[in-house]
């Protein structure tokens, strides 16, 4: 039966649904459980976002806060990953990767392959991206074409409370390291979501809204606002196909082919900078498998190059607006 | 140790206490009107840790360099940042130290010495160290202060900088600030050494622990560290044992806490309390020396929020600016 | 007057030049000197790639070996960098970024913006990169494409030795963080080097060679088998333009769509991996800005979507080839 | 201390032998076949420190794991990773143990525990926490061992690897090994710390410094530290004291090391001498007992090499196998 939850509740119980049924799955992170040793609450903070918050009472210490030391603690989950665990690790916010980047991408992402295919390393890193909060520049970051540049690493970014269950029990069952990016100003959002465990595959794209005149490719936050779009121009009978990709990489770039090749018109909205990003990546793809079906020149519709400025009065002018959106659809029809 | 318990000038005093008192002030202003929700972003205040502030910086030169973290606050008013511009910095406007592009967790302005408040932890710990080492090739004695919570005293970054600037031997001084806690984790189980003593001396580096409720105690430990390093004698660590009055940061619930931990602190151990009852028991300051100040800083704390709140907001074409020098 | 030089002996002539020249330049790295406190040699090294040899001599102190702590190191050329020095730090490998990335991508790199424009941060972190000696996962990374991603900082990219040395000294005098990715088997490359200082602007690429036909685009190592590819399709009569970028941020995209608008068809050419890279950048800049110019589908030569093998039987086939070069260019003009 | 000067079974004596003179002469024969030209890749050889790492591995289980160094071929087979494969590997076969996909600095063998050689220096700490740490979750009394060069001692990955440990109560060992060196870098230049107990104080854990080329030294020291980690009592620091008889890499001149300085540990530092005679001494073993050993090995490493120049190659169709278990 499916009930209407947040993105954090499908979150919490995609973690204790598979702790229940998987007990090799163990969490941890800065302040997940909080207040370990403290004199207050048992689980005072339960994460940065309360998504833990319960799980503490029920599994204990496969709960563990960690040390301000990332470096050290998501080395020591992929570690246990490769020996028999399946942890789950947070990265508080995405921005700090800087100072645990090598466990990710030298370590966990490359043990498979310099080892001959003889690793597995089932660890899932979870971490929170994206700007509009005025948290500035080291806590707005999006990032993700980082970890889709290198090899070896799953990178996973869903939308709803329905991905969000479904797409983190595939990433705790997944054999290979993943990277989890939840927006920060998704957790909220809420919808239908199944009691029981489900997974949905990776690199299954999902077409969000149903239209012939032009394809919109997004992910995460900026899905919603691609619908948004594509909502609008609606009423003025443009009828946009809009996907969301639920996964970087893996990413289905059949899903994005086939609709191109239908619609000739290719918006990429992306909040991440625009140099070596997603919405450059997929505009290079479809520029090279896809290019006889097109129409009109690809847009981007992307943060500028520059890093996320505190001001809210500035933010607003720097992630992907509906209106910009719009803007660049009307564009490529124009052609 | 000195026989005098209030061993500074009159001046210095009263230097002093302006120091800890506008930053006790700033930070229950900005509490209270981050309430109203008019304050955007992630706000950590410094009130209750005053003493260690003003303690160092009271040693420090215009031409000393701090790196500070993101409880940054009372670092920068203490190193001399222009309170005014840090409040409209707050609310994101055009006259804000940074412009409004940095906020809270990046007031930075380098003319004062300030290297900028930093939003990831244990990040400032190299930059100090750039300082100190600049300070070895101009060879003017300045030092290099970095400043941390307990909890960054675990990263990665923080801990290779105490090897390198005692390999270096530069004028680096590394300031543990040890309020209890790094967000909701209790210092107690996340460092895993008793005394950061200890932990200097893993580094070869000597290291001294005070009660950083104490503005004295601070400033004479922190005054033969930073006079040792402007005089070649290499980096040490300060750690000042303090509390703070408020959550991790604004709208922290703070369920972690015990019981009347909060109340307990705020009466027994004020740091401000503290000093007021040192300078005028030992006769160095009256009361009515400290409501004069009170006055005026009240008076600019005001001026500083209703300026800010007034102050014209940044416009889409600011957006695009100060990238980089030249593209 | 110029002389045959190596890019070694550029890099190395760069250096002694500037730090003749201005005192506040500083070279700082693990055992860029080498042998300091032992009882060898005083610079027995002279950096893993014997770079510096000679300079400690000349420069005693302004060059300083390292502990093996990447972080505090590079934060402290980036300190110092906004404290009146010109620093110059190795990273020895790019491979390594994963453990000092904050430092670059998080500090150095958004100063400037974040401080409201009142920071300089003249820092270079000189660096090395690409497969070829069968150095295995960990040390032969491309990885120009995240660096390439984030605002603020500047990529450089040398194949020659009178870039080398040129874009060394614009590097240095540059007032922002600039990355200098020197590839691992271009330094012993010889060309003709002007004695005198020089600097090379940044965002000038050079066309390499010239044709009609087909735009090939690259950098580094590539931009060298891109002209041989080019040589060689010259005899059956098939004229490419190759361009040398020379610096990936900023870049001079004028050129290559200045380029692409006469040839009508591109190339590009990029050792790193394939998902959001400089080719993929290069790709959707071109499908955005001169899409009625394409006649044919843009062509991406990479590496596979894996990480470098060790084996040299492997290491080859990895490795962007001219055959491979020159198959794309043949396919572009098969459409 | 133990007061028998040798206190292993003859047994174990005959397989720590084993284990060592493998070791010698794997690295000897390495040594010659790289100045041919033949091998690939950069080669760090381990002769000379074999003591340490035959004096850990000889307390080890099969089911502990271990986190090596680019230095990692004496780990390897100490932790019983199969010479044949390994040889292959560094000829970049595909009967090599990882495919030849790895190479010398990326030799592992999972179901041996050793979680692999690494590029990255420091970087294997993390990990040997996270095999201590499911040891926990597992209960299963085994412990993870990561292993460190005095140079990566400075890296920040490896430092916080220590808290974490030390505040995880894991059964984790952390052994340095001090060579001196750090490619050309003085130890004494680059670790600030005279001592290694005192940087493991620093983080609140035993630290203990041996003569690494004494076997029986490291065996006892680091039995006592494994024991107590694996009956609950945490993690700990072992510093072995050592020297390398090559270069950095095959192929350094090794101008910063003092005159005749290689041809005095040569003679007078060689852990596999001293074994020898400690075992001969005590009437442990006889010479035989070593001759036959040595005969076994000298038989075994040249039938490694032989049939790793005649391994087949990887072909094109390898590159993209690997990357992902599904995708
Ligand atoms: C590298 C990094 N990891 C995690 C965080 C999230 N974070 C922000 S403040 C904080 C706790 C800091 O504690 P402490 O260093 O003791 O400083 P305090 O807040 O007590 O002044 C954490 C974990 C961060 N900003 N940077
Ligand atoms: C993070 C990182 N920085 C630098 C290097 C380059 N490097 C490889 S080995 C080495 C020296 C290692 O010294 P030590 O840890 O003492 O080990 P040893 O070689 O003496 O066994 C260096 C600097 C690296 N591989 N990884
Ligand atoms: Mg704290
Ligand atoms: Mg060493």
């Amino acid at each position: 039966m499916a009930r209407n939850i947040t993105i954090r509740e499908a979150i919490r119980e995609a973690f204790d649904q598979e702790m229940e049924r998987d007990p090799t799955v163990i969490l941890m992170g800065e302040d997940i459980v909080g207040g370990t040793g403290s004199p207050g609450e048992d689980d005072a903070w339960g994460g940065a976002m309360g998504i833990y918050k319960g799980l503490f009472g029920k599994y204990g210490n496969r709960l563990l806060d960690t040390p301000l030391s990332e470096s050290a603690f998501i080395g020591a989950a992929i570690g246990a990953a490769t020996c028999g665990m399946r942890p789950v690790a947070e990265l508080m916010f995405i921005d700090f990767l800087g100072v645990c980047f090598d466990q990710i991408y030298n370590q966990a992402a490359k043990f498979r392959y310099m080892f001959g295919g003889k690793a597995e390393t089932p660890v899932v890193i979870r971490t929170m991206y994206g700007a509009g909060i005025s948290a500035a520049s080291q806590h707005s970051q999006t990032l993700t074409p980082i970890f889709t540049h290198i090899p070896g690493i799953k990178v996973v970014c869903p939308s709803t409370p329905y991905d969000a269950k479904g797409l983190m029990i595939q990433s705790i069952r997944d054999n290979d390291p993943v990277i989890f990016c939840e927006h920060k100003n998704t957790y909220s959002i809420v919808g239908d979501v199944p009691e029981e465990l489900y997974t949905i595959p990776f690199a299954e794209a999902n077409i969000v809204h149903e239209g012939d005149d032009v394809t919109i490719v997004s992910y995460g936050l900026m899905a919603h606002r691609a619908v948004e779009a594509a909502k609008q121009l609606a009423k003025d009978g443009v009828e946009c196909e809009v996907i969301d990709l639920r996964t970087l990489s893996p990413i289905d770039m059949e899903t994005v082919i086939e609709s191109v090749e239908n619609t000739g018109k290719l918006v990429v909205v992306d909040e991440a900078n625009p140099r070596c990003s997603i919405a450059s990546d997929i505009s290079a793809t479809v520029a090279q498998q896809a290019f006889k079906a097109l129409k009109a020149p690809i847009e981007m519709v992307t943060s500028p190059h520059t890093p996320v400025p505190f001001s809210p009065d500035l933010e607003k002018f720097y992630i992907p607006s509906t209106e910009k959106i719009i803007n660049s659809v009307q564009k490529t029809l124009s052609n | 140790m000195n026989d005098n318990p209030v061993p500074l000038s009159r001046d210095e005093l009263l230097r002093a206490y302006r120091m800890m008192k506008t930053i006790r002030e700033f930070e229950e202003r900005v509490h209270v009107e981050f309430a109203t929700g008019d304050l955007p972003g992630f706000v950590h205040l410094y009130a209750g840790e005053e003493a260690s502030g003003a303690g160092i910086m009271m040693n420090l030169r215009k031409d000393d360099n701090i790196s500070s973290t993101h409880r940054g606050h009372g670092h920068c008013i203490a190193k001399g940042v222009e309170v005014k511009g840090m409040v409209a910095e707050l609310y994101g406007r055009s006259n804000g130290t940074c412009h409004g592009k940095g906020g809270s967790m990046h007031i930075a302005d380098l003319d004062m010495g300030m290297m900028g408040a930093n939003g990831i932890l244990g990040a400032g710990a190299p930059l100090a160290c750039g300082a100190a080492l600049a300070s070895k090739y101009k060879k003017d004695g300045s030092v290099g202060v970095s400043f941390l919570g307990d909890g960054a005293s675990n990263a990665g970054n923080f801990l290779e900088s105490l090897n390198l600037a005692a390999v270096w031997e530069i004028p680096a001084i590394f300031v543990v600030e040890n309020n209890g806690y790094a967000q909701s984790t209790s210092r107690d189980y996340a460092v895993a050494v008793d005394s950061y003593v200890d932990r200097a001396s893993g580094f070869g580096m000597p290291g001294v622990t005070v009660d950083g409720t104490d503005f004295f105690a601070v400033h004479e430990a922190a005054g033969e560290m930073i006079n040792r390093a402007r005089k070649g004698g290499g980096p040490s660590l300060l750690e000042c044992n303090m509390i703070r009055f408020y959550g991790h940061f604004e709208g922290d619930a703070q369920t972690y806490r015990g019981l009347g931990e909060v109340e307990e602190i705020r009466k027994n151990r004020d740091c401000l309390k503290k000093f007021i009852q040192q300078v005028t028991h030992a006769e160095a300051l009256t009361h009515s020396d400290l409501d004069g100040i009170d006055q005026e800083i009240s008076v600019l704390i005001n001026e500083a929020f209703d300026e800010a709140q007034n102050a014209p907001r940044p416009t889409e074409a600011d957006l695009l600016t100060d990238v980089y020098i030249s593209y």
